[in-house]
This record gives structure tokens, C-alpha cells and sequence, in this order.
């Protein structure tokens, strides 16, 4: 019998300020099953529900947390910005 | 048009002077804005002596780039220029600088004041205060 | 806060960076937004050569006084600098300066642009144009 | 018998960019009874109905056409102001 899911896809993901530093992750690269969204990779990074402010980004654009992501994505997790 | 992040301090309105020598036909403009943030030595009740300013090399870029050119267009500038310091600052320093230039005024004025609200709400960068006894991450930014 | 009439060219980048060095207490301020008018080469579909900038000797220096202290009070500013040339101006001159400092942008943003449309609305300036075949007094302002 | 008006008074005109022009006049005193109005000095001086777009200040304060006029007082005519 086949498993479910014989292929597994590679996420590049990035934390940035103070939740890098909360889960001590810069960058990390993450193998998950192809049916995978934003939120998933959150869940296999940190093992916890995402904080309220949290923000993500897929391949440099915002997305929401049921965005699919695809083999090789870059996924970034950060806190509101504050920049200028 | 221009768009830079700038790892070292610069000269915000030397910066504005060079730029419209270099890039601005002559007579051709009939208003420029421009608008500075500069990094105070106390914030929220409290002195802070120096900033870590953190951003997200590769999507920053692309932010910045993106929301300059619509306001171009949008408000059909003749040119603008942005720069955005990250690293190490110290109080007085320069954080951003928005220029805008177009023919009539309610263009230059309204462009410059999206650009800075644009990323302000959008643009991937984080703010580390250093206090007088440890450090704060900022949590949000000031209403525009 | 300073507001002048001038009756010569001035070099408007490097005015607001030696005010704000002189004048501004460093890390006070977060926001400085700037304001520059220039004259135009081309305006309502013809070429101009040069223009007259006329003034009401008195009465011009008092509003643009009343004026600006009217915007520091209303918007809690740092500080600001107005300057407005008057006599024979030559095509990419400055003709305005409006520069406004505060410790936060909203403040500084609106003030600037407060300070502009008051001045183009009530100061007692004019302007009459050279142009290639004669002259012509502009009879209004572009609407802010 | 007393005239109705036995004593004038004196008013500093003056008249800026296409005004000054078109009426041939900087500056000129003018003398007149003491109940004067702007629109009165107006009238004495230019011997015609004031344009629509006509401004006028007395004493370096914009000011209604109705507003009376005092002894010494510096009274300006000039069309929309154009700065900035």
C-alpha cells in the first residue's frame, strides 16, 4: 500500500525581531507533505497556536495563514512592523 | 526615481540637494515635498539611547520599490526618492526620507504623505529600542 | 520659528539642514516635513521667461507671521521655517519654503500643508510672468 | 452755518500689481470727510464701481468694502494675491 503522502516538499522559513528571538529561530528549512498552508508550517515550526499579531509573508508577499505554499517557498513569520 | 536602504547615517537634506541637482530637469517642478523621521532620544515615557533598526532583505526592497512606484504614477510625479536606514542608530539620526516632486503642490504633498503611511503599515521593518537599563522590541507605530 | 522675506535666491536644502543643526535640539524631534515652491519654465500652456514677484511691504511679513505661529500653536510644533522670495526670479528658483519639526509625523505633515494653502490663500504676493512676447500678471492660484 | 462736515481727514492709499497698473497708482494720500467707508475711498479714488475680485486691507488686516476708515489709516486695494 502507497502511503498518503509519498512525496514530501521543502519550506525556507524566516522569523524576524522579537519573534526570532521568542523561538530562538533565524532561518530554518521545514519537509512537510505537498498539502500544506501557511498555518502548517507555523504549526511544525513552533508547536503552539500563532499569536494574535502574527504576520506572515509567502516568497516576499503577505499572504493569510490558509495560503498553499509550494516546494521551495520562503515562508517569514514577524511581528506588526514598525519601521520609518 | 530612487529607493535605498542605507546601512550608515546620511544627510537627509544634502541628500534631497543632490538628488534635484542630479536628477530634476531645471524648471520643470513646481513642488517638492519632502518628509525626515529622525529617531528621538525618549519614547513612551522613557529615554532610549540607541536603536537597532532590523528589516527583511529581499521583501523590504520589493515593499519600497513597489509603493514609491504607485505613488508615481498615481499622483503622476515627475520623481521621488526614498531611503530607509537599518543597523545601529543613535539619537538625531535620520530613519527615513521620503522626496517627492511634481508640477503642482496637492500632488508632491499627498504622494509624500501615502508613501510614508504606506510604509509605515506595510513595510518589513522592526525597531529594537536600547533603554537606559535593557531593551524593547517597539510593538506598533504612532497613528499617521 | 523664523519666517523671512528674501529678496535673493536661496538654496532652499541646505537652508532647512543649517536651521534645523542651529535651531533644533538634537533627538527632539521625529518629524521634520519640508515644502518647496519653484518656479516653473512652462505654466497655463506657454513657455515663461522670468517673473516678478511683488509683495505688500508690511503686511505680507505680519501674515506670514500670524500664519505660522497660528500652525506651530494649533499642531504643537518643535519649530518651523518659512521663507518666500520676492523681486526677479528665473525658472528652477525657489519661490517658497515651508519646513515644520514635531515630535511626531501628523503633526509636522499637516502643519507643513496648512502652512502652504494659508499662505497661498491670504499672503499678499503676486506674480507677473515674462513671457516670450510680453507679460502677464497670473490671476490665480492653482487650487491646493 | 456750520458745514456738515468741518474737518477731514487724511488716508494713505496704496495699490499693488495689475491694480497699480491699470490705475496708475503706488501710493497717493487722500482727503475726505470723517464718515468714510473703504468702498468711499475706493470710489475717490478710482472714479469707478469696484471689480469683483477687488481685495482691500486697512492697516495691513483684510477687510470688508462697509468697514469705516479712520484718520492715518493705511488703506490697500489688490486683486487675488498669487504667492507661494
Amino acid at each position: 500500500m502507497q502511503p498518503a503522502y509519498p512525496f514530501t516538499m521543502t519550506v525556507h522559513v524566516k522569523c524576524f525581531a522579537s519573534l526570532r528571538q521568542q523561538l530562538g529561530v533565524d532561518a530554518i528549512d521545514i519537509e512537510h507533505r505537498f498539502d500544506m498552508t501557511v498555518a502548517d508550517v507555523w504549526q511544525a515550526l513552533s508547536r503552539q497556536p500563532p499569536p494574535g499579531n502574527l504576520l506572515c509573508a509567502r516568497n516576499f508577499e503577505y499572504v493569510d495563514f490558509n495560503q498553499s505554499v509550494a516546494d521551495g517557498d520562503e515562508i517569514a513569520f514577524f511581528p506588526p512592523v514598525t519601521g520609518g | 526615481m530612487r529607493v535605498e536602504i542605507r546601512p550608515q547615517p546620511f544627510a537627509p537634506w544634502q541628500e534631497v540637494g543632490d538628488y534635484q541637482e542630479r536628477h530634476l530637469a531645471r524648471g520643470a517642478f513646481g513642488a517638492s515635498a519632502v518628509f525626515v523621521g529622525s529617531m528621538r532620544d525618549f519614547n513612551r515615557g522613557e529615554p532610549v539611547r540607541n536603536m537597532a533598526l532590523e528589516h527583511y532583505a529581499g521583501m523590504t526592497e520589493r515593499q519600497l520599490t513597489q509603493l514609491t512606484e504607485e505613488a508615481v504614477q498615481r499622483h503622476d510625479l515627475l520623481d521621488a526618492l526614498l531611503l530607509h536606514r537599518i543597523g545601529n542608530l543613535r539619537p538625531n539620526d535620520p530613519i527615513v526620507l521620503v522626496a517627492t516632486w511634481s508640477a503642482h503642490r496637492a500632488e508632491a504633498f499627498t504622494a509624500c504623505r501615502e508613501i510614508m503611511e504606506a510604509l509605515k503599515t506595510r513595510a518589513t521593518f522592526w525597531k529594537k529600542e536600547t533603554l537606559t537599563d535593557g531593551e524593547r522590541w517597539v510593538d506598533g507605530n504612532t497613528p499617521g
